[in-house]
């Protein structure tokens, strides 16, 4: 079969990411929808990588995954600090910032 | 299976090993160190990294031209001076960091909660953002050496992480520092799929992860333009949003806003030249045959960034926010240089780079000097008459905001003068028009400070200025003295470019 | 041609006068106004032994000049500071410095009480100096300095009261009005440098049968615009009667016997351009005969003794102006007729400020009357000059009127008989006004104000009146006799042959000029003397009367046509600086702070939009990839 | 010897001593300012001498590389008409140090600040004119914008802030244009032979008409606002309404010049076919300023104002000389220059002592000066009858020249022009009846006169009104080479007299 | 439907069956992720959609990924997730109304411009070469194969993601990790403080929750002898949490509680 149809899937995968960053407003389901973008892209490399034979691209998938470890370490004790001042997990809450 | 142990160079890697170095012995201190001893131990740890970083640094600029680290890392002309100018702007602003009055005294601490009180009565500080700079600053230093994606990748979020986790540590205004810390990295890890998503076509276009094996692809011609182009555009959405361009903008105000203003500081000069440091890299060597297909939209961004940071700017009331759209458009005259896509042009964004970092930091340096009993002052309104209260104050901001005007007998002018003018050689004539016009809207707000601060009479509101440490007082003089010494006289500099900035491809 | 070292000194001398009274300031008070009589007397002196060196010449050798120094010289615009004295200018020398240094001494006494008597005759004699320069300048441009130094002199000196508020205005407007006339003359310079490359007379003189008669004819046109604003001619006459705001010396010196002339001067001294421009010179003829009769009409209505004579003044300058744009014939007899004119109206002016001098400084003429008894001296002198304007034999006015006269019948077909009769009817009139003037002032009833004394001035004031009214007496003869002065000027006007077809004889011109005279001063008796006289000027007069008081409606017509549109102009250009040049710039600032604001409104503070605003970006990308790829 | 770099230092060592003056010594701080500017007036006097009037290259040249990467030098040389300038700045600068004794007191700041800030204008000043490098008079340019805003909004009057911005934003966005223009040239330098700034050069650049004309405006623009030029003036009211006196004379005496220096010296040896396209447009602009200015100066309220519009009518002839391409119009507006420093600058600093001594600079509060203070009154008077270019005074012959001059090519402008004189009456005569003549109206009675200070600043300068209009050629005949040597530059000759057509 | 069926038939080789099976479900699951209120439900649906990419990354000889997927990604990874969603509140749901705005319309029309552009443009994409595979780089083994890369040309970037993840534990210690700011009191110190203290009534402790009320759940205050609810009877953090009951309901009104003073 034809290995591009796995690009479609990723590329609609990341287009479901990015459109849920912009509609949800719990921010760990925001940031979900990132991670979610960030596999359709690992998605792409691994595809590609086997479209072009070399493995480069699996290794470059690999470090997506440790890299978004990392980040979602970061970024869920950014998301519980915030969680513990304003007893939400709202995006929409934390709008003071503005204009 | 035959494995042979790889040649990392690991001369040319010192600089980063250095700093990564620095930034574990920095983690260890926080957790052998008295709590006593931590300030000024992680203070004069951080400075001497820095330091020794930037000698050993001066020590390998010969051996350019060089690859390390088994390719993954580029040493050549434009990689010591953006390094260079890295270093230098970190310096000036740890200077400012070892203020930690702006820092959280402990960031777990409910805002307001008797626990936050306690911790600001005993003087805790939290010396982490020694360590978290040092990483930051490893990563900004690597980012516009890598020479493929995954380097290029880690390196950017190597920068990324620290600088999320800082903007959240404000003292004053916790909440706004949280939000900022919230939005930046949300949005960070948003631009960073894209940046991925990107790479990842980029990869499938030319089946090579490294910058010569795209940048041989792109010359050969043989790939399928789509994915080239899909690639160009979604990685150059991730650079973009670190510098700040337009429509990528929209987090540098909060941002800037809520972060403790030296980490804005810090972020706003180092990490927009280790953005562009990369960004030259990449378009210059890797996407430089494929120009037809990003010069048009980059101009069109580079145009529309310069005109709504301008235009916004003026109806700012806050001068962290001001600051932050001034950077945007600073964004957008920097975008020329790449553009511009000749020699001039690199040298040019070099020298804009390091000049407008270092009156940045300036800049965000006095915000922090002008403070009431809540800590900084950033209204502009009450910002009125600080030429009579302080005449140091209120003269240096006059001259980086004239900097950053682009008025002669300041560094910005010739930054902005050599920008343009390559911009103009490239033929991006439409990019120097917006580029002039936008100075013009800029001139207007950066002027309309200068009338605050001197020629309005002040309202007593307790707002004075506190000249906190020597160290920040330093900060604002040596970056006034860089200012008008490479407005005055920039020869020395502008020749020392030149002739270092070639890239290898 | 020869050069004298001394042209200078004529000039010099009442300049160093000025400087050194204006400069010294109060330490001169004491001696100041000796010290301007006697420099104004010297430059007299000077003036009569240039005379007396020209007349020992031969007749082509008689004009000199001194080249002073090189002024302006740029490319071939060469102006030297040159003097010229040749027959014509010696006339007007000797006018001015002579009348001038009367006038001095006339002013002594006349301004003792003046707290700025110094002042006075520090500006008296920059009058003279400019005035010298104007005659002597041996260029358009050096001309032209004099002419707005006269101006300024004129300025400063019917603005002397200044304190009153009318005053100033009237001074303003003398110098405004001056300025249009001015402008003309800039305008004739600037034509004949495009033209022919020069401003010098010289040059001009000989640059004439090279040159269009268009061109020639424009810049005639500018010279006479020129002269009408200086000499108070039509359209430019309407400040010459607010002038007699200043004090009567003044009047008598500038207004009446030398700076209202100047505008004869300029004209006679271009004879050249208007012989070559006929146009030109019809059109001076048209403004001399008009200005004749408007001053004339003036005349008969005014009540203030000043204005009368200054509207007789407008007239008089009319008849030189008539006479100048009659050509090679005319000018002599306008030369003529302003050398009279120059003592007659001096004398008479004299005898005005005397008259006002005796009557608490009253000027109506209506509160005067049966003065004779009171001021005999006054009243010979002023009778004297009366009978010379009328033209009486054998008074000065009889010989230059006549000519006058004479010579607009001979110019020959419907134009001759036109002008003929137009400076007929003005010397009617003019015997009108004048006997009206007599007669409220010197006969008839008293009808003086409670406190008036009148006595006679002392011997400073009517000695100048006395040696005036000889002038007017016996100038007239002196001057024509065997064509004096004619012969004298003669070499300087080019002379076409002789083709004289008079119209009229000689003496059945003088027969008319008479009977016209006589039939004024009858109608004057008649109006005047035979009935009682108002001391108030009555309202129930005609519509001639109310327009001829109001100066046939000249302040009115310049206010309906320049002033009003000329101040709404101003209006309307101040008010469109501001709100639309002005406007226009900070509409451009506000349009940059109010699309800064509505943008500002793109930074809402939702995270969620940011990433929608990243997310739009990202589609526009790859819309353009989609196009660019299609 | 290299005369202007020591012409460009002076005032600057002067600004260091009054700057380790101590603090409250403010009399120390003005004579070291005072003799600093005689020092400099002197200096500057001495290097005239040595000039060589015929000599129509730049003379007393000085170069060094600054920015040698960029082709930029650090250039200096003078023409006789960067010389003449230089003259009429540097005689300025101690006439208003002098004139302006005590206007720094009103001040935002320290009366020393107020000197320094003379001083290194003055050296700017200097710098100016004497640059012959493009991007060194670029930078000065725009760097003397500097201290006249702190000078305006820090020492003056009334709505002084704002007027400072709208200068400086007028002079930026003017500057920001030419800067554009700058910077093509720079880059079409370097691709015929290499990166340049120098005049000489840029002046032989190939270029199509289309771009000469885009570059020509970008400069023109700039030195339009500056000058300022119809409808770029509405700044200068409004500054002039709100600085002291004596900054206002540097504002309008020498800065502004700049404007129209850099028209002679820029637009049209840069540029010289773009200049021949424009000249109708400016032409028209020139005759609009004149009488426009003047209008609105016989409309003016506030006498600073006034004196601001009558300036503005004065750039209209400047700028209209220049463009008539004669010599004589080139020489007039070279002269105009130099003259409407010293008229302007009279009209200025009186105006400034009756307004200090008033308390008001509307014309309606005063009136009958004459009476309670002659000598103020006469200056007065004098400096007006200097800008209505009276004839005997300094400015008449330019202004004369400059008719005379654009007469012979363009007759039209020239006629329109000279109807300014008449307003030039009015708006004279009309201040100077209603604040000097008449009764003295309350709240005059008790101005004093000039004192002795103020006389011997003044008199300098009525000194050269009155010798220039009189006796200028010793300074036409160092102007009419170098205006000539422009002419021919442009291919332009004095057109032959016409003859009228016959 | 047809054609896609009859496709699915002619290469009904195993691989293909599966991609036209899970695919679908990855779409399907990750637009449910949106869908879905409870943010505890979008985590399970985040896990289902990472272990299909799991899948795949095995289908495409990516054999090491795919492991690391789930045993990194969808075991770690969404397990913090879902720990910090216990945290936040199991129970939290979002409204899904849209209450930007103007956002929704915007995400859509992006949403479907973003997809429907890659689609067509992927469309156009001819890779230019056939699929390689990965048979001939996964020859030594997949796993040996990344090794070589990771351990030889990607040893740099391996190495500084180990700084990356000391970046991200401490800045996850210096958000979270509450240090202590007095020292620690002693028990004599507490002891002290309990009997030197306000009232005598602490110095034997304080009562528990429940005490001789109707019930004896936490949140339920004690009564003291004279019927009052007890205050201090309840812990201070539910309290904070207003998560109390509201004692006044627990008083006994019939009660009098004046105490008759002995004279």
């Amino acid at each position: 079969m034809d290995a591009s149809n796995y690009l479609y899937i990723s590329a609609l995968l990341f287009t479901i990411g990015a459109v849920g960053v912009v509609v949800r407003r719990n921010a760990i389901v925001v940031f979900m929808c990132i991670e979610l973008m960030l596999n359709a892209a690992n998605l792409s490399f691994v595809t590609f990588s086997r479209i072009n034979g070399d493995l480069n691209g699996q290794i470059m998938a690999f470090f997506t995954m440790v890299v978004a470890a990392c980040e979602v370490v970061v970024g869920l004790a950014i998301i519980v600090t915030i969680y513990r001042s304003r007893r939400s997990a709202s995006v929409d809450d934390a709008s003071l910032l503005k204009r | 299976m035959s494995f042979t142990a790889p040649v990392l160079s690991y001369s040319l890697l010192s600089p980063m090993l250095i700093l990564l170095g620095g930034a574990l012995i920095g983690v260890l201190v926080e957790a052998f160190v008295s709590k006593a001893l931590r300030p000024a131990v992680q203070l004069t740890l951080t400075l001497g990294t820095l330091l020794l970083a930037v000698m050993q640094l001066w020590r390998i600029r010969g051996q350019q031209s060089l690859t390390a680290a088994v390719g993954t890392i580029v040493f050549d002309g434009p990689a010591f001076l953006l390094q260079a100018s890295i270093l230098i702007i970190a310096i000036i602003s740890v200077f400012l960091i070892a203020d930690t009055e702006h820092f959280a005294a402990l960031p777990a601490a409910l805002p307001g909660s008797e626990e936050e009180r306690q911790a600001v009565q005993s003087g805790n500080q939290i010396t982490e953002v020694y360590p978290l700079t040092l990483f930051a600053v490893a990563g900004m230093v690597m980012f516009p050496v890598a020479n493929d994606l995954i380097t290029l990748f880690v390196a950017l979020e190597m920068l990324s992480l620290p600088l999320y986790l800082m903007a959240g540590l404000s003292r004053r205004r916790r909440l706004a520092s949280q939000e900022a810390a919230l939005k930046y990295f949300l949005l960070g890890a948003f631009s960073s799929a894209f940046f991925l998503f990107g790479a990842a076509y980029l990869y499938g276009y030319s089946a090579s992860i490294t910058f010569a094996g795209i940048r041989e692809a792109i010359v050969g011609g043989g790939g399928n333009d789509v994915l080239l182009l899909i690639g160009i555009a979604f990685l150059s959405i991730g650079l973009l949003f670190k510098v700040g361009a337009v429509p990528f903008h929209s987090w540098s105000p909060d941002v800037y806003q809520g972060a403790p203003t030296p980490v804005t500081a810090f972020m706003a000069a180092a990490t927009k030249i280790a953005a562009f440091g990369a960004m030259l890299r990449i378009y210059y060597t890797v996407f430089a045959n494929a120009q037809w297909s990003w010069t048009p939209v980059l101009s069109g961004i580079a145009i529309v960034t310069m005109l709504l940071g301008s235009l916004v700017a003026i109806a700012q009331r806050d001068v962290k926010r001001m600051l932050a759209y001034s950077s945007i458009a600073h964004a957008g005259f920097l975008l020329s240089g790449v553009i511009a896509l000749n020699k001039a042009g690199l040298d040019a964004t070099i020298f804009y780079l390091f000049a407008y970092g270092v009156a940045t930091v300036g800049a965000f340096a006095v915000v922090t000097l002008v403070r009431d009993s809540a800590g900084e002052v950033t209204d502009l309104n009450r910002w009125k008459g600080l030429g009579k209260r302080s005449p140091f104050a209120a003269t240096s901001f006059a001259l980086f905001l004239l900097a950053f005007a682009g008025i002669p007998l300041t560094s910005g002018f010739i930054g902005k003068f050599s920008i343009f003018s390559a911009a103009y050689e490239s033929g991006a004539k439409g990019v120097v028009i917006a580029g002039v016009l936008s100075s013009a809207i800029a001139a207007f707000f950066y002027i309309r400070v200068i009338v605050l601060m001197f020629f309005t009479d002040a309202t007593e509101d307790g707002t004075s200025v506190e000249i906190p440490s020597i160290l920040t007082q330093a900060s604002v003089v040596i970056a006034a003295v860089v200012t008008v010494a490479l407005g005055v006289y920039p020869a020395p500099l502008l020749d020392f470019i030149t002739n270092l900035a070639i890239f290898i491809r | 041609m020869n050069t004298s070292q001394s042209l200078v000194y004529l000039i010099a001398l009442p300049l160093a006068g000025a400087a050194l009274l204006l400069l010294g300031g109060r330490r001169t008070d004491k001696w100041g106004h000796l010290l301007a009589t006697a420099l104004s007397a010297s430059s007299f002196g000077v003036g009569l032994y240039q005379l007396s060196q020209m007349l020992g010449r031969s007749t082509e050798a008689r004009p000199v000049s001194q080249k002073l120094f090189e002024w302006i010289n740029v490319g071939t615009f060469n102006v030297d500071a040159g003097l010229l004295l040749d027959q014509l200018s010696i006339c007007f020398v000797l006018l001015i410095t002579g009348v001038g240094t009367l006038i001095h001494v006339y002013s002594i006494s006349y301004m003792s009480h003046d707290h700025d008597r110094r002042r006075f005759f520090a500006f008296l004699n920059l009058f003279i100096a400019a005035m010298l320069l104007l005659v002597l300048g041996d260029s358009y441009l050096s001309l032209y300095v004099g002419w707005e130094g006269v101006g300024l002199a004129s300025y400063l000196l019917i603005g002397f009261w200044n304190q009153k508020p009318a005053y100033a205005t009237a001074s303003k407007k003398a110098f405004v009005m001056n300025r249009v006339g001015d402008m003309g003359l800039s305008f004739a310079i600037m034509i004949a440098f495009a033209t022919m490359g020069t401003v010098s007379f010289a040059g001009v003189a000989e640059q004439v049968e090279n040159t269009s008669e268009a061109a020639l004819t424009g810049m005639g046109i500018m010279l006479l615009i020129a002269a009408a604003g200086k000499s108070a001619q039509f359209p430019l006459q309407a400040w010459l009667g607010d002038a007699m705001a200043g004090p009567t010396p003044v009047s008598a010196l500038i207004h009446a016997a030398t700076m209202v002339t100047a505008g004869v001067y300029l004209i006679t001294r271009s004879n050249f351009v208007f012989d070559a421009a006929p146009t030109a010179q019809l059109l001076v003829v048209i403004v001399g005969a008009i200005t004749l009769m408007f001053g004339a009409l003036i005349g008969t209505a005014k009540d203030d003794i000043k204005k009368a004579l200054a509207a007789s003044t407008m007239s008089q300058i009319g008849y030189m102006i008539l006479a100048a744009g009659l050509g090679p014939v005319g000018y002599a007899f306008a030369i003529m007729h302003l050398l009279t004119h120059g003592f007659f109206k001096a004398g008479m002016f004299l005898g005005a400020g005397s008259v006002m001098h005796g009557m608490n400084d009253e000027v109506n003429m209506r509160k005067y009357g049966a003065l004779r008894k009171f001021m005999p001296i006054t009243f010979a002198t002023f009778g004297l000059g009366y009978l010379a304007i009328l033209g009486v034999p054998p008074f000065a006015g009889f010989y230059s009127k006549d000519m006058i006269i004479e010579t607009a019948f001979n110019a020959g077909g419907v134009k001759g008989i036109i002008l003929g009769s137009v400076t007929l009817l003005g010397a009617g009139i003019t015997a009108f006004y004048m006997t009206r003037v007599m007669i409220l002032t010197f006969t008839g009833t008293k009808r003086w104000d409670e406190d008036a004394h009148p006595h006679e001035s002392p011997w400073l004031m009517w000695l100048p009146m006395a040696v005036l009214a000889i002038g007017s007496v016996t100038s007239g003869f002196l001057l024509s006799r065997g064509d004096a002065l004619v012969n004298w000027l003669h070499p300087l006007f080019e002379h076409h042959e002789e083709h004289e077809h008079h119209l009229l004889e000689p003496i059945v011109v003088s027969g008319l000029a008479l009977t016209m005279v006589a039939i004024g001063v009858a109608i004057a008796f008649v109006k005047y003397s035979r009935q009682e006289v108002a001391n108030i000027a009555p309202e129930n007069v005609s519509v001639f009367t109310k327009i001829a008081r109001q100066d046939l409606m000249q302040d009115r017509f310049n206010e309906a046509v320049f002033m009003r549109p000329g101040q709404a102009l101003t209006t309307t250009l101040g008010a469109t600086d501001e709100a639309v040049i002005d406007g226009t710039v900070r509409g451009v600032g506000q349009l940059a702070m109010s699309s800064g604001s509505a943008l500002r409104g793109l930074q809402n503070g939702f995270v969620r939009s940011y990433a929608a605003l990243i997310l739009v970006g990202a589609v526009a990308l790859i819309a353009a990839i989609w196009v660019v790829v299609q | 010897m290299k005369w202007l770099t020591l012409l460009m230092l002076l005032p600057l060592a002067g600004a260091a001593v009054i700057a380790v003056l101590p603090k409250g010594n403010e009399k120390a701080a003005k004579q070291s300012a005072l003799v600093t500017t005689l020092v400099v007036m002197t200096a500057t006097i001495a290097m005239a001498v040595g000039f060589q009037r015929d000599n129509v290259d730049l003379q007393f040249v000085e170069k060094y590389s600054w920015i040698p990467s960029f082709g930029i030098n650090y250039a200096l040389g003078v023409d006789a008409i960067a010389l003449v300038l230089i003259l009429m700045s540097t005689i300025l600068a101690p006439v208003v140090v002098l004139a302006g004794w005590n206007e720094a007191h009103g001040g935002r700041w320290s009366v020393k600040t107020f000197y320094i800030l003379i001083l290194v204008l003055e050296t700017m000043m200097i710098g100016v004119f004497a640059a012959t490098d493009v991007f060194l008079f670029y930078v000065i340019f725009e760097a003397m914008l500097i201290p006249v805003y702190f000078l305006i909004g820090g020492y003056g009057s009334g709505e002084r802030s704002a007027a400072a911005v709208k200068f400086l934003i007028y002079s930026l966005v003017g500057g920001l244009l030419m800067l554009a223009s700058i910077i093509a040239l720079y880059v079409m330098s370097g691709a015929q032979g290499g990166h340049t700034f120098d005049i000489n050069k840029l002046s032989q650049l190939q270029m199509s008409s289309m771009t000469q004309n885009l570059l020509f405006l970008g400069f023109f623009i700039a030195f339009a606002i500056k000058a300022p030029v119809w409808p770029f003036h509405t700044w200068l009211p409004d500054a002039a309404q709100s600085a002291t006196p004596g900054t206002s004379v540097l504002l309008l005496g020498v800065l502004d010049k700049v404007g129209t220096f850099g028209m002679i010296r820029y637009c049209l040896t840069l540029f010289p076919e773009a200049s021949k396209t424009f000249t109708p447009v400016i032409l028209i602009l020139a005759v609009i300023s004149i009488v426009y200015g003047a209008f609105l100066a016989i409309s003016a309220k506030d006498i600073k104002r006034l004196i601001a519009y009558t300036s503005i009518s004065h750039f209209g002839f400047i700028t209209m000389g220049i463009f008539a391409m004669t010599s004589q119009g080139q020489s007039g507006a070279i002269l105009y220059m130099f003259n409407h420093g010293f008229s302007t600058a009279a009209l200025f600093l009186v105006a400034g002592w009756m307004i200090s001594r008033r308390g008001s600079s509307t014309i309606a509060d005063f009136g009958g000066l004459q009476r309670v203070a002659p000598v103020l009154a006469w200056t007065f008077f004098l400096a007006g009858l200097s800008s209505l270019a009276l004839p005997g005074l300094s400015s008449f012959v330019s202004e004369f020249l400059v008719l005379v001059g654009t007469f012979t090519r363009y007759p039209v402008h020239a006629i329109i022009a000279t109807f300014g004189i008449v307003l030039a009456a009015l708006y004279i005569l009309i201040p100077v009846q209603k604040a000097l003549h008449g009764p003295t109206t309350p709240g005059n009675e008790n101005l004093k006169d000039l004192n002795l200070r103020e006389k011997l600043a003044i008199a300098p300068v009525i000194a050269i009104i009155v010798v220039l209009g009189f006796y200028p050629s010793p300074l036409l005949k160092v102007i009419n080479p170098a205006a000539t040597h422009v002419i021919s530059q442009m291919g332009f000759t004095d057109p032959a007299p016409t003859n009228g057509g016959k | 439907m047809l054609q896609l069926a009859l496709e699915v038939g002619q290469t009904a080789k195993p691989e293909a069956v599966m991609f036209w099976i899970l695919g679908p479900l990855a779409v399907v699951a990750s637009l449910a992720m949106l869908l879905v209120k409870k943010a505890v439900h979008s985590a399970i649906l985040m896990a289902f959609v990472m272990v299909i990419l799991a899948i795949f990354y095995i289908a495409q000889d990516a054999a090491f990924l795919g492991i690391v997927q789930i045993v990194v990604y969808t075991g770690a990874v969404m397990m913090l997730f879902l720990f910090i969603l216990m945290l936040v509140g199991v129970d939290s749901s979002d409204s899904l109304t849209e209450t930007i705005r103007g956002l929704r319309p915007i995400a859509i029309t992006a949403a479907v411009g973003f997809g429907g552009l890659m689609v067509s443009l992927l469309g156009q994409a001819t890779i230019g070469r056939s699929a390689v595979g990965l048979s001939g780089a996964n020859a030594e083994g997949n796993v040996q194969g990344i090794a070589k890369l990771l351990f030889s040309t990607y040893v740099w970037p391996f190495e500084v993601v180990s700084a990356l993840l000391i970046t991200a534990a401490l800045g996850a210690m210096v958000l979270a990790h509450h240090q202590r700011t007095t020292t620690r009191p002693t028990q004599r110190q507490l002891s002290i403080d309990r009997f030197r203290g306000d009232s005598l009534g602490t110095a034997a402790g304080l009562p528990g929750p429940g005490v001789y009320a109707r019930h004896n759940a936490v949140d339920v205050p004690a009564l003291l002898p004279d019927g009052t609810p007890a205050a201090a009877s309840i812990n201070a953090s539910l309290e904070a949490r207003g998560d109390m009951l509201d004692y006044k309901k627990f008083e006994l009104s019939e009660i009098n509680t004046k105490v008759e003073e002995e004279k």
